[in-house]
C-alpha cells in the first residue's frame, strides 16, 4: 500500500555533524568558558576577602602567595619540590577518591533500585541510610577502625558513606519520576514492576542519575580526604594535618587550592559524560510528555 | 429496535451471567467504579455487564466522560473495579498481561520520548522478551506511513503521526486481546481510512478479542461485530447492537441501506429516539444530524 | 562569683568595663575540662579582675583551631600551646613568643596495656604497631624516635584518634597518649596502663605554654605581666586542692560536657605531676630554667625544627613579675608519680 | 476482588503477601526496619564487644538517651548546634535557590554559577573551618552556621537547576503562548514543576547541615556548648555510651528535619510522581 | 472550481504581497520551516503564502504531518519560521504575545497537572495579570460542560474533558487572535456539535481572527469564512476556499445544498479530483468517500 503521507524525509542538504554532536560540543565549549570566567571570579573574591579579613598573612594566604608557593622557591624548600609533593599526594588522594566513587555510585544505584522495587524497604532502611549520613565520622572513626581496619575497605566505606545518601535521594526520586502512563503502557505489555524500572524508570531517572554524579564527584573527594585524615598518613587529607603542625599555612592553601581545581576539572569531565550520554539519548530523557 | 440477546448469530450480550457462551471473550459482570476526587467521589461506571465472544470485535461508543476509557483501563488490568469481575478469554486481567497477549493503544500516543519511532514499536516486543524481527517492525512502520521516520523521536513527530505510532506498536505483539482507546481521533479522514482496513485485514488474519473506543459511528459499525453504547457519567452499557454484516467488509459496503441502518440506529440510542436520523438516509457520523437538538 | 562559662564575644580591646586592661581573649587548647583549672579559678576568685582585666574570656578549643592562630588573628591575646606546636610556626617567621610554661614536662606517653602488648622501655618499642594521631602528635613521635635513635621504620605507625577502642581491641600495641587522661581511662576500664612517658625518654619540651605575639610584649608588657599574676594566682590554688578544680571543671565550666567528675579529679592529681617541679618550687610556676629552655630546643631540633631560644622564649615577663612579686612563689609538695 | 481467585494457587498467594507487604503504612515498616537494625547492633554488640565496648549494648545507649532527656544540658546543645545548623541551612537554601534562578534567568551563567557551587563543596572543610573561625567573632557559631551553609548550596544548586528543567515544553509553550515572559514561566510553571527535585535536594541537605554544623564546633572557638563539643568530650573521655547516644541524637535530629520537609513536600506538590501517588507505577 | 482572488466577498488570499488588504488579519509570506532530525533534516512548510482578512475565521485541512500544527506554532511565536513573514493583525507574533490577545488551544490539552480545572482555565488570566471574574470562569466551565469538576485535577478527567478544559482556557482571555489545533478532535460529536455552535456564538459576539485546524470538512466549512487546505508535508497552501454562507449559521444551513457542495468540493481537494463525491449529495466528512481510494 502507497504511503499515505507523501514520500520519505527529504534528504538533508549539507547536513554536518550530527545534532547530538553539536549540543555536546557547544555544552562542552560552554563549560569551558564558564571555568575559566567563574576561575577568575574566583581568585579575586579569594583576594578581596582574604585581604579585608584582618587575619593575618601568616594564616591566610592569598592567591599570589599560592602562586609563589608553587612557583618560587622559599625558605621552606624548592618551588619544584612543593609541586611534585602536591602532585604526589593528588594521586594518593585521587585514587582513595576513585574506590569511595566507584563503591558509592554503585551501592547508591543498587540501593535505590530496591528502594523502587520493595517500597516498605525503603521506610525500612532509610533512616539508617540517614543516620549514616548524619552522624560525624570523625566522631565514629575508631569504631570503624575497630571493626573495618584502616585499610582500603574503610577507604571505600568512608567514600560510599559520603557520596551515597544525595544519589540514593537523587537516583530513587528519578526512578519515581516515572510517568504513570508508561508504566501502564508496559504493564499492559505484560511486564512486571522490573520491566518498568529497566524499560522506563532507568531512562527516565537519567538526568537524575546524572546529577548525582555531579554531586557524588567532590563528594568522593571530600571522602577521600577525610579518610586520609582519620585514618591513615597519606594524601592530602593527612597532608593538611601535618602542615597546621608545622605551622605550614602556604602548604595548607596549595592543598586547598589544588583539590579546588581537581575536583573542578573532575566534575567538568563527569559533565562532558553526561552531555554525551543525554545528547545520545534526547535532550528529552525523563521529560514528561504533555499534560 | 432490535432486542439483541435473540439473534441467532448474537456475539455478545448484555447479561453474560446468564449467557456463558456469548461471554468467552470479553466478560465483565457487575463493574462498578468509583473514584475518589478530594472530598467528593465520581461514580464514572455504574453496574456495567457486557459479554462478547472470543476473537470478536465490540466498538464502545458514548458521551465524553461516559466511563469507556475505564472499562478499557480495567480490562487492562491498569485500573481495578470498585465491585465486580472481569475476565477475558477465560483470563483474568493480570493473566493476560503476562502472558504477553494485550496489544493497547490510549488516547494519547503514550510513546516513551527517549526512544525512537522505531524503538517505541519495538517495546513490547523487548518487554516480552521476544526478539525482535526487523522485517516486522518495518513493515509495521510501513503500514502507518511513518517509513523515514524510523529514527524520529516522538517529540518529532506531529500529533496523528504519533498516534500511529501507536497503533504501531499496538500491533507489534500479534495480541490475541486489543485494546484501542480512540486509536483514530487524531488522525485525518483518509489515513483513518486506511487504517480502519488496515485494522479489518490484520484482525481477519490474526482474529483477536479486541474494544474499540471511538466516536465514529461508521467506523464503528464498518469495523465491529457488535456495538455497545453507553450512557452518560455514571456509565452503563445503553444498548449492545451486534451488526450482521458480511466479512470482509469493503469501502463499498460503507454505501449499503443495511450499513446506513445501523448508523441511523446507533445514533438514534445515543442521540434520542426523536434525533434526526438523516433524511436521505444518507452516511452520517450523527454529528450534523445531533446539531438539529440544539439550541444555539 | 564574676564572670560565668558562657563567654560573651570579645576581643583585646582596651578599655573595658572591669579594670583598665579591659577585656581579653585567652585561647584554651582544648574544651574547657580540668587541664584549665588555674584559669577557672583565677576567674572564679577575682584574680583577674584584681589584676586589673573586665572579662576575661576563656575561649574553648575545638581542637583544630590552634591558639597560634587565635593570637595571630588578634581573637585572643594570650594562647595556651605547646612548643612543638608554636616552634615550627616560629620558624616559618610568626611574630609568636612563649612567656611561660604551666607543664614543666610534657603530657605525651605511649599506652599500652600489661594485658595485650606492654612496652615499658625504648627497647620494647622494635616492631611494634603504635597508634599515633596524625598532625602535631604525628611529628612529636617521630621526633620521639629520632630521639631515642630509631627510624620511622622500625616500628609500624597508624593513624588513631584519641579513642582507646583500637587499642582495646588490639588493632596496635601502644596509643600516643597524654599521661593526664587515657592511661586512666584504660585503669577504669580494668586495664593495667603501662606508661612510656615522652619526656622522660629523650623529648623532654614543655607543654601548656603561654604563647603570645611579639608585637603584644612591645605594646602590652604591663597586661601581660598583669595577666601572668592571675594566672600564678589561680594556678596556685588550683594545684593545691584538686577537687575543687575538677568541681569547678565538671559543675561550671565544662558543665556543657557532662564530665565525669571522679576521672576529672584523677586527672588533676596527676596534672599535678607535671606542673610542680623542684625547679617550680624554687622560681615559681610556668618559669623555665635555661636548662629546661635548653632542652625544649633539642627536643625541637629532634622533631625537625631549628629555632634558638631567643627566637622562641620570651622568659623575661614572669621573671618581672616574680621579682615584683616574690610572695607569689610558693612551696608545692611534689607528688611522686 | 474475585480477578485474582481464578489464578493459581501458589502464584497468587505470593502475590498477595508481595501486596500485604506493600500495603504497610510506612510507619509499620520504618518500625519494623528498626527493630531489625536495631537486632543486628545488638548482636553485634554482644558478641564482639562488651556492652560498654566500642560498640555499646543499645540498652545502654537507650538508657543514656532517657537519661539525656531529662537532662537541660543534653536539650541545650541540641538546640544550640540545631540552631547554627538551621541558620545555615536557611542561608544556604537560599544562597542555592538564587543561585538556579540567576541561571533560569540568564542561561549563559550556568556554567559560572554551577562552577562556584562546585567549589562550595569541594574545598576541603577541614582546611577553611579554621579560617573561618578566624573570622568570625569569638564565641560566635560562625563556623557552624558556614559549615552548614556551604553543605547545602551545592546540592539546592543542582537539584533547583534540575528541577527549573522538568517542566515539559508544552506546559512553557502555554505560558508563552499567552504572553508570559520567562518571568511567568517561572512562577507559573518552572517553580512548580521545579518543586519535586528541589525538595529532594532540600531533603538531602537537611542533614548535611547538621553534619556540618556538628563539624563546625570541632574548629570553633569559645563556644561551650553543642552537640560537636559532646561528641569532642566523649570521645576523649572514651565514653563510648555517650558517643552512640549522641550519635543517634544527630541521626534523628537530621531523620526528623528530613521527615518534616518529606511532608512539607507532600503538601505543596501533591502531584509530585516522587510521591504517594507513584505507589501503584512504581 | 472558483478562484478565490476573483470573488467579490473575498476574505482571504493566497497571494498576501499582492492583495495586502486580504491580509490585514493573518499575513505569512513565504514562510518555510525545515525541522532538523537527527542527521537528516525534515522540510515541514515548502513556502506558505496566506492572507486572511482581520477577524475573519479561516479553517486548515490537511493530510497528518503536513504541518498544520507547525503554521499554527508558528503564528503563536512558538515556533520560528526557517524564512518568511509573520504578521497577525498587523503586529508581529512576539507583540501580541506580549498584548495577552492569544487565545490557543493545543493538539493535546496541555493542561497544568497541579492546578485544578479552574485554575487552569484561569491561568491566561493571571499570565496576562488581569484579576480573574469567578463569574466568567464558572460561565466558561458551565459553557464546557465541565460543571462540578471545578476543582479536579486534569489527571481525574476523561481525555475529551480535558480537552474541554482546555477550550475554555483558550476564550478566558478573550481574544482577538484565537488559534486552535484540532479542539475538538477527542469529543463525542454531540459535544463537538454544541461547542461548534458555542464558538461561533462566541466568535460572532466578540469577533477575532482565528485559526483552526481540523480534520472535520464540515465542521470547518459549518464554522469558517474561509478553508485553506494543504498539501501532504512539505506542507503548502493547496487551495483557499472562501466559504460564502450567511451567519449566524444554524445547524439546518448543514443541510442545504450549499453546504454540501462545500464540503465535497473540499472532499475533492482533499482527496483527489477522481475522489467520490458522495453521488446522494449528502453530508460526507470524506471519511467512506476516500476508502474508495484505498486498495484493502
Ligand atoms: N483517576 C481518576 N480520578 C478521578 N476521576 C476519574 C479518574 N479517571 C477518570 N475519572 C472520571 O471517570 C469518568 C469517566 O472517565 P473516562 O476517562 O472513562 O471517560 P471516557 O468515556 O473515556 O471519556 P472521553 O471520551 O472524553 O475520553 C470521568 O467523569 C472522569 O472524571
Ligand atoms: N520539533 C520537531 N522536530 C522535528 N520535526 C518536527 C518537529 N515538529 C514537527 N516536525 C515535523 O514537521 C512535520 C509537520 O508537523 P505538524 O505537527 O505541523 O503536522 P500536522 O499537520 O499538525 O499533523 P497532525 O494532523 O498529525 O497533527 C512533521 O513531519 C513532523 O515530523
Ligand atoms: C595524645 C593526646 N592528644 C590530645 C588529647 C586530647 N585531650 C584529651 S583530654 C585533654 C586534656 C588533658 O587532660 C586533651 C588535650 C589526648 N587525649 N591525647
Ligand atoms: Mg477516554
Ligand atoms: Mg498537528
Amino acid at each position: 500500500m502507497a504511503a499515505v503521507t507523501s514520500t520519505s524525509v527529504p534528504a538533508a542538504a549539507g547536513s554536518t555533524s550530527t545534532n547530538e554532536w553539536r549540543y555536546f560540543i557547544t555544552r562542552s565549549l560552554k563549560t569551558l568558558g564558564a571555568v575559566l570566567i567563574s576561575g577568575v571570579i574566583l581568585l579575586i573574591l579569594w583576594h578581596v576577602i582574604v585581604s579585608r579579613s584582618g587575619v593575618s598573612s601568616f594564616i591566610a594566604k592569598k592567591p599570589v602567595d599560592v602562586w609563589n608557593y608553587l612557583t618560587q622557591d622559599g625558605v621552606d624548600g624548592t618551588a619544584a619540590a612543593h609541586r611534585s609533593n602536591l602532585l604526589s599526594l593528588l594521586w594518593v588522594t585521587l585514587g582513595h577518591a576513585a574506590i569511595g566513587f566507584v563503591f558509592g555510585v554503585l551501592a547508591s544505584v543498587v540501593v535505590s533500585a530496591i528502594f523502587v522495587l520493595v517500597r516498605p524497604v525503603e521506610f525500612m532502611f532509610m533512616p539508617i541510610a540517614m543516620l549514616l549520613r548524619t552522624v560525624p565520622l570523625l566522631a565514629m572513626a575508631p569504631v570503624i577502625y575497630v571493626i573495618f581496619g584502616n585499610g582500603l575497605v574503610t577507604c571505600a566505606l568512608i567514600g560510599t558513606i559520603v557520596v551515597f545518601f544525595p544519589l540514593l535521594v537523587n537516583v530513587t526520586l528519578g526512578l519515581r519520576s516515572v510517568s504513570k502512563q508508561s508504566a501502564d503502557l508496559v504493564s499492559v505489555y505484560g511486564g512486571n514492576r522490573f520491566t518498568v524500572l529497566r524499560k522506563v524508570a532507568v531512562p527516565t531517572a537519567l538526568p537524575y542519575f546524572f546529577a548525582a554524579m555531579r554531586i557524588a564527584v567532590p563528594g568522593a573527594i571530600t571522602g577521600a580526604m577525610l579518610y586520609e585524615w582519620l585514618f591513615t598518613f597519606e594524601g592530602m587529607g593527612a597532608a593538611v594535618q601535618s602542615a597546621k603542625a608545622q605551622g605550614d599555612y602556604a602548604q595548607i592553601w596549595a592543598v586547598t587550592f589544588t583539590v579546588t581545581v581537581v575536583a573542578i576539572a573532575l566534575y567538568m569531565v563527569a559533565t562532558f559524560i553526561e552531555s554525551a550520554v543525554l545528547a545520545k539519548w534526547g535532550p528529552d530523557a525523563g521529560k514528561a510528555t504533555g499534560s | 429496535m432490535t432486542s439483541e440477546t435473540t439473534l441467532t448469530s448474537a456475539v455478545a450480550t448484555s447479561d453474560p451471567a446468564a449467557n456463558p457462551d456469548l461471554a468467552t471473550g470479553i466478560n465483565l459482570q457487575g463493574l462498578t467504579k468509583t473514584f475518589s476526587l478530594g472530598r467528593k467521589s465520581v461514580q464514572a461506571l455504574a453496574e456495567v455487564n457486557l459479554g462478547t465472544k472470543r476473537d470478536s470485535f465490540i466498538s464502545l461508543l458514548g458521551p465524553s466522560g461516559c466511563g469507556k476509557s475505564t472499562i478499557l483501563r480495567i480490562i487492562a488490568g491498569l485500573e481495578t473495579p470498585s465491585t465486580g469481575e472481569v475476565l477475558v478469554n477465560g483470563m483474568s486481567a493480570k493473566e493476560i498481561q503476562r502472558a504477553h497477549e494485550i496489544g493497547i493503544a490510549f488516547q494519547d500516543s503514550a510513546l516513551l520520548p527517549w526512544r525512537t519511532i522505531e524503538h517505541n514499536i519495538r517495546l513490547p516486543l523487548e518487554v516480552a522478551g521476544i526478539k525482535a524481527d526487523p522485517k516486522l517492525i518495518s513493515d509495521l512502520i510501513d503500514l502507518v506511513g511513518l517509513s523515514g521516520f524510523e529514527k524520529a523521536k516522538p517529540a518529532q513527530l506531529s500529533g496523528g503521526m504519533r498516534q500511529r505510532a501507536s497503533i504501531a506498536r499496538c500491533l507489534a505483539v500479534q495480541p490475541t486481546l486489543m485494546l484501542l482507546d480512540e486509536p483514530f481521533g487524531a488522525l485525518d479522514d483518509m489515513t483513518r481510512q486506511r487504517m480502519n482496513l488496515e485494522l479489518q485485514r490484520i484482525w481477519t488474519e490474526r482474529p483477536a478479542t479486541t474494544l474499540m473506543v471511538t466516536h465514529g459511528i461508521s467506523e464503528a459499525v464498518f469495523l465491529s461485530d457488535v456495538v455497545a453504547v453507553m450512557s452518560p457519567r455514571p456509565g452503563k452499557i445503553d444498548q449492545v447492537v451486534p451488526i450482521d454484516l458480511p466479512r470482509p467488509r469493503t469501502p463499498d459496503l460503507q454505501r449499503a441501506p443495511e450499513f446506513h441502518a445501523y448508523v441511523d440506529q446507533l445514533s438514534e440510542i445515543l442521540f434520542g429516539s426523536h434525533g434526526g436520523v438523516d433524511p436521505h438516509g444518507e452516511v452520517s457520523d450523527g454529528e450534523v444530524d445531533a446539531a438539529e437538538e440544539q439550541s444555539a | 562569683g564574676s564572670s560565668s562559662s558562657s563567654s560573651s564575644p570579645s576581643a583585646t580591646g582596651s578599655g573595658g568595663a572591669g579594670g583598665s586592661f579591659g577585656d581579653i581573649g585567652v585561647q584554651l587548647s582544648w574544651i574547657k575540662n580540668i587541664e584549665f583549672a588555674g584559669e577557672y579559678f583565677a576567674t572564679e576568685k577575682g584574680y583577674y579582675k584584681d589584676a586589673g582585666f573586665g572579662t576575661v574570656n576563656l575561649l574553648a578549643g575545638g581542637g583544630s583551631t590552634g591558639a597560634e592562630e587565635a593570637v595571630l588573628s588578634g581573637k585572643a591575646l594570650v594562647g595556651l600551646s605547646s612548643p612543638s606546636i608554636t616552634a615550627p610556626q616560629v620558624a616559618k617567621g610568626a611574630d609568636l613568643k612563649i612567656i611561660g610554661s604551666t607543664y614543666q614536662k610534657n603530657p605525651f606517653c605511649l599506652l599500652s596495656l600489661e594485658e595485650k602488648t606492654p612496652i615499658k622501655t625504648v627497647a620494647d618499642l622494635k616492631g611494634k604497631k603504635i597508634g599515633v594521631q596524625s598532625g602535631g602528635n604525628q611529628t612529636i613521635f617521630e621526633g620521639f624516635l629520632k630521639a631515642n635513635g630509631l627510624s620511622p621504620s622500625d616500628v609500624t605507625m597508624v593513624t588513631t584518634l584519641y579513642d582507646l577502642a583500637p587499642l582495646y581491641a588490639g588493632k596496635y600495641d601502644a596509643h600516643m597518649s597524654y599521661i593526664t587522661n587515657e592511661p586512666i581511662l584504660a585503669k577504669a576500664k580494668g586495664y593495667t596502663p603501662v606508661v612510656l612517658g615522652l619526656a622522660d625518654n629523650g623529648l623532654p619540651f614543655t607543654a601548656e605554654t603561654f604563647t603570645v605575639t611579639g608585637a603584644s610584649i612591645k605594646s602590652d608588657r604591663a597586661k601581660l605581666k598583669a595577666f601572668l599574676k592571675a594566672e600564678i594566682q589561680g594556678w596556685t590554688d588550683a594545684v593545691k586542692d584538686p577537687a575543687q578544680s575538677a568541681k569547678y571543671a565538671v559543675d561550671k565550666f565544662g558543665a556543657d560536657q557532662k564530665l565525669n567528675l571522679a576521672e576529672q579529679t584523677a586527672e588533676a592529681t596527676a596534672q599535678n605531676g607535671l606542673v610542680l617541679t623542684e625547679d617550680v618550687n624554687a622560681n615559681g610556676l610556668f618559669t623555665m630554667t635555661d636548662d629546661l629552655v635548653a632542652n625544649n630546643i633539642k627536643a625541637l631540633k629532634a622533631m625537625g625544627t631549628e629555632v634558638t631560644a631567643e627566637q622562641l622564649f620570651d622568659l623575661s615577663l614572669i621573671k618581672e613579675v616574680y621579682k615584683e612579686n616574690p610572695d607569689l612563689i610558693t612551696k608545692f609538695t611534689i607528688p611522686t608519680s | 476482588m474475585t480477578v485474582s481467585a481464578t489464578s493459581p494457587g501458589g502464584l497468587t498467594e505470593r502475590r498477595l503477601s508481595w501486596r500485604s507487604l506493600g500495603s504497610l503504612p510506612p510507619w509499620v515498616s520504618g518500625l519494623i526496619g528498626t527493630v531489625l537494625i536495631i537486632a543486628a547492633w545488638w548482636l553485634v554488640s554482644a558478641i564482639f564487644f562488651g556492652p560498654e565496648g566500642a560498640v555499646p549494648s543499645p540498652i545502654n545507649v537507650v538508657q543514656e538517651l532517657f537519661s539525656d532527656f531529662g537532662s537541660q544540658i543534653y536539650w541545650k546543645a541540641v538546640a544550640a548546634t540545631g540552631g547554627a545548623a538551621l541558620i545555615g541551612y536557611l542561608w544556604g537554601t537560599l544562597i542555592g535557590l538564587l543561585m538556579a534562578v540567576i541561571v533560569l534567568l540568564l542561561p549563559w551563567t550556568e556554567g559560572v554559577v554551577t562552577q562556584l557551587a562546585v567549589v562550595c563543596s569541594c574545598i576541603p572543610l577541614t582546611a577553611i573551618g579554621p579560617i573561618v573561625t578566624l573570622m568570625t567573632p569569638a564565641g560566635s557559631r560562625g563556623t557552624s552556621i558556614f559549615l552548614a551553609g556551604i553543605s547545602v548550596i551545592f546540592t539546592t544548586v543542582v537539584g533547583a537547576i534540575l528541577g527549573f528543567r522538568a517542566a515539559s515544553q508544552t506546559q512553557l509553550d502555554v505560558i508563552s503562548a499567552y504572553g508570559g515572559g520567562r518571568f511567568k514561566q517561572l512562577t507559573k510553571v518552572r517553580l512548580i514543576a521545579a518543586l519535586p527535585a528541589i525538595l529532594a535536594a532540600l531533603k538531602i541537605g537537611a542533614p548535611a547541615a547538621f553534619l556540618g554544623a556538628v563539624l563546625g564546633e570541632y574548629f570553633l572557638s569559645g563556644v561551650d556548648s553543642g552537640v560537636g563539643i559532646q561528641l569532642l568530650a566523649a570521645q576523649a573521655d572514651n565514653a563510648s555510651v555517650r558517643l552512640w547516644a549522641l550519635a543517634i541524637t544527630c541521626g534523628a535530629i537530621a531523620g526528623l528535619a528530613y521527615l518534616v520537609i518529606g511532608l512539607l513536600g507532600r503538601l505543596v506538590a501533591p502531584w509530585a510522581s516522587g510521591d504517594a501517588d507513584a505507589q501503584g507505577v512504581l
